[in-house]
């Protein structure tokens, strides 16, 4: 093994297999797993209640995560950082707090045609419980969205606008900024799903506009089972509490109660400390790779990738022309062969692709696709990764049973 | 049997030259079947006569080979037989796939059998199963 | 150490302290933190979506663990089991989901004086947003509850009743059978919050006439951030989903989705695979110990604590004056010394114990107490430690400045 | 300082025998401070002049030795003084127990000086300054 990215991810020591579904899952460097060990084999114990040194030590270790990840997205505060389990749960507790306490008949949502199940899904239920209309943004078959787009779908009723920063289908990265200027224009708060842009860029919430920002741990070689919401200190401050019980409360009495202050107000039943601590293990790891050459990496596999699916009869791929932007994400066609199949035959090569609508059935079907397969990577992919999959891919349709 | 070989020897057959793919006027029963892991649609159209045996079917929509091959396969098996002898055919492929099926119960599946490697490729379990899924529930929709 | 049930526990080796917050969260041993690592090293990918050998493994670990749990607490199907984080986003699901759309205004729900605010906030919001009424059955000085309770206060029109098998607070087992037998009589259906009974006795829902019961991993050794509901097949059918997105959907377009079947339809987002190993891990570790040598062991342990402390000065214990019926758990208070100085008094000799109202504020006013201190025992805590234990609480009115 | 120390030279004397406990009539300010971790509740009232000049000062109601004792030490240290003094001596205080003061700020705080060692008890921090942030409340809400 001569990737020295590989060192610290003993799955990936095992050259037989390549993982190429990054954009699902990330693995873990050995880091993250001993630092999730470590909590329990030296500190474990429930945060925030006890007055022992283990449940002190615990607390602080939880709020040192809290920081870091506030630090790691330019927020201004730390109490704007709520630990929840994934970017799902995040984008369902602002749907729900702010979401039903904020929006009423009358007034409008905007997503755009490329989000994730997880980003939409919130929002019809949003506009069913209100009344509110839903109205998408519109994107080009490269995934490119328009300025006309952003200022005709996001009418001046809009409440609310939410945009995933790079879709997890094309790797496109979206016109964040100039969708929060229109957003903020008309007076609507504007979230931005990162589940797919912290693994891979710098982040920083405000540069972007965002008054909400979600992503997921596990997506950023951290534990399954910790995500983040970051919420502008004013708006977490106005919102109601999603979930109820454990320690988010300020007294409790038998008909009423009185909730904490943000962060606490949001984080219901006993947190995932252990989570957070991989969380911030997690990254530190990417810091000290450092997005430079997580990005530079990236770009020349999907370079590599991209110019090598040219050369291959009946096979096409998807999103921008320019590979650099596809922030380590190709999708792709074969002719003749549903995805289903192609990711099959790839397995008996031991190479791990993804294949179905991604969670994005909308941008399916707005695409003129049923379904695609998907070849997503992270900085220690390597080239000869890609030239093996790109051999393999040459030979999908022969195992399909067609002549060429 | 290998994924590859699955695929050689069976699936890409029935899936490139399938003889029940199509559709057919004034059908007795008609089906729509989803695979939301795949985005699989099919249809399945029945001609059942008076006394219940399925005189003609076919399958339409587009899928994956698995699922395509696997519809193929079932309608080859059922056509020409009473519904109650397709529901017992299609109890003993759930049980293959299941891999618990008893000699008999291979013995019934004809061809179909050489589908119960895709055990070994759980994954697509939902695949191989759409059609059948689907053609039970047309019979237990439309109970006698 | 000569105690052989801390030789699994890494941080329970150092003699120097004395781990007596098990209610709170318990210790996990080197088959739970390793089953993770393990997870992480081999097989990590996003189950449930993926057609390639990982992720088959994942999806596979992921459901041998849903019927592991399934197995645990006598449920039929496994599809009975949705994991969640915790006991409360279980408790808050079944309030958003089955509360909100099953119970109107003119409708009661009933809980016990006893409760964990777990399971209180959440039916107060149900009570609150429907106009439902919410009683209490209230419990003696000792924890019991009288039969003439439990007729009174599930009048004929309860839709729900919801009550802790275990007091988290007097570790006093409720007539869950009773209540629930008395539930189904006016057609209510019966949540059983098991947070505090799964880690200590053998659940059986059925027995327990649960439609619903809940439990956290936390607190039965495995890993935070894995958590459990059941309900019965037929219930959860009924009901719709709590939290959007992700693979818990059949088909989406733009407006609209229809939902995956049960438990897929309940666990929204990236599954918290890792943690779920780590729960069948755990279990495996519960099972291999036996709950009747954890009973013996947590009874033995209780007594002599309980005996203990009646020959202490100005110490008074509450709950049953049986000892055996504490399930580990014995919460005291000494005159004049505020449990949070006892607890910081006790930390100085390296003993862990929680102070405060244990998230049971009604319950504490109902008892008349502004606050207490507990210590909660495992089985695999000792005499030795308690002995200590004893001899530290002997000491603590001195060190706070009485005579005595 | 250890934990046991900091009791016994400093929390316990003014636990057990405090100077300013009690209640007193026509408070010219009064205010409640909680701590949800341990259900402190007390109750501070100040009777202040003119002037602005902190006449008399008595807490009340139940809580941790530590919030009783720090609640003592402050009105001992406030009592006589100004309150743009007792909003100083408040901000010293608070950066004391993050470990954040100056040489300066400790010497305004006195006997107070000796909590600096809560620092070492995080825990015990909210217990702490329980009464400082009531009485910043009372200051806060009544601007003049
Ligand atoms: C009886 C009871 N119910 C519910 C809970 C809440 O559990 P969790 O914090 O894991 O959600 C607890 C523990 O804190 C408990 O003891
Ligand atoms: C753009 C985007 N949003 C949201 C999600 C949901 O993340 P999770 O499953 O971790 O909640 C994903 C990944 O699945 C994603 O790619």
């Amino acid at each position: 093994m001569t990737n020295i990215f590989k060192n610290d991810f003993e799955i990936l020591h095992d050259d037989k297999y390549i993982y190429f579904d990054n954009a699902a899952t990330t693995q873990r460097p050995k880091q993250v797993i001993n630092a999730v060990s470590e909590f329990y084999r030296t500190i474990n114990s429930n945060p925030l209640r006890g007055l022992y040194k283990w449940s002190v030590k615990s607390t602080a270790a939880y709020e040192n995560a809290r920081s870091k990840v506030a630090e790691f997205i330019g927020a201004e505060d730390s109490s704007e950082i709520i630990f929840t389990r994934n970017s799902t749960e995040s984008i369902n507790l602002i749907a729900h707090s702010w979401g039903l306490s904020n929006i009423k008949e009358g007034d409008n949502i905007t997503v755009t045609i490329l989000e994730h199940h997880s980003n939409l899904l919130p929002w019809q239920m949003v506009s069913r419980v209100t009344g509110a209309s839903l109205t998408f943004i519109e994107c080009s078959s490269d995934g490119e969205i328009s300025d006309e787009e952003i200022l005709n779908k996001i009418p001046s009723n809009t409440k609310l606008v939410s945009a995933a920063e790079i879709s997890n289908v094309l790797g496109v990265r979206l016109p964040i900024e100039k969708i929060s200027k229109r957003a903020h224009e008309v007076g609507a708060v504007m979230v931005v799903d990162g589940a797919q842009s912290a693994p891979h860029k710098p982040v920083d919430v405000k540069a972007l506009g965002a008054d909400f920002f979600v992503f997921s741990g596990h997506k950023v070689m951290a534990p399954m089972g910790i995500g983040v919401l970051y919420g502008k200190l004013s708006l977490l401050e106005s919102m109601p509490p999603f979930l109820l019980g454990g320690e988010m409360i300020e007294s409790v009495s038998r008909y009423d109660a009185v909730f904490a202050p943000v962060p606490e107000k949001f984080e219901a039943g006993t947190v995932n400390a252990a989570g957070a601590v991989g969380l911030a293990a997690a990254i530190d790891y990417v810091e000290n790779i450092g997005f430079d050459i997580i990005s530079q990496r990236e770009e020349k596999l999907c370079r590599l990738m991209i110019e090598g699916i040219k050369t291959i009869p009946f096979t096409k791929y998807f999103g921008s022309r320019i590979p650099e932007t596809h922030s380590g994400i190709v999708t792709f066609n074969i002719e003749g062969c549903h995805p289903h199949d192609v990711s099959s035959i790839l397995d008996t090569e031991n190479i791990c692709i993804r294949a179905g609508q991604h969670c994005a059935q909308p941008l399916h079907e707005h695409l003129g696709i049923p379904a695609s397969a998907r070849a997503s990577m992270y900085f220690y992919n390597d080239e000869s990764e890609v030239e093996r999959f790109l051999e393999a891919l040459k030979k999908v349709r022969s195992w399909l049973g067609y002549g060429n | 049997m290998e994924t590859k070989d699955i695929y050689r020897e069976i699936i890409n057959e029935h899936n490139l030259h399938p003889s029940h793919h199509g559709e057919i006027s004034n059908p007795t029963y008609e089906m729509d079947g989803v695979n939301p892991s795949c985005g699989d649609k099919i249809k399945l159209q029945f001609k059942v006569d008076d006394s219940g045996i399925i005189e003609d079917a076919v399958f339409s929509g587009s899928g994956c080979a698995v699922s395509q091959a696997s519809c193929d396969i079932m309608l080859d098996l059922v056509i020409g037989k009473s519904r109650e002898e397709s529901e017992r055919i299609t109890e003993a492929f759930m049980r293959m796939i299941k891999g618990e099926a008893s000699d008999e119960e291979l013995e019934i599946l004809e061809e179909a059998e050489a589908l119960a490697d895709i055990a070994h490729m759980p994954a697509r379990v939902k695949c191989a199963v759409l059609g059948w899924r689907t053609m039970e529930k047309i019979f237990k929709e439309n109970r006698q």
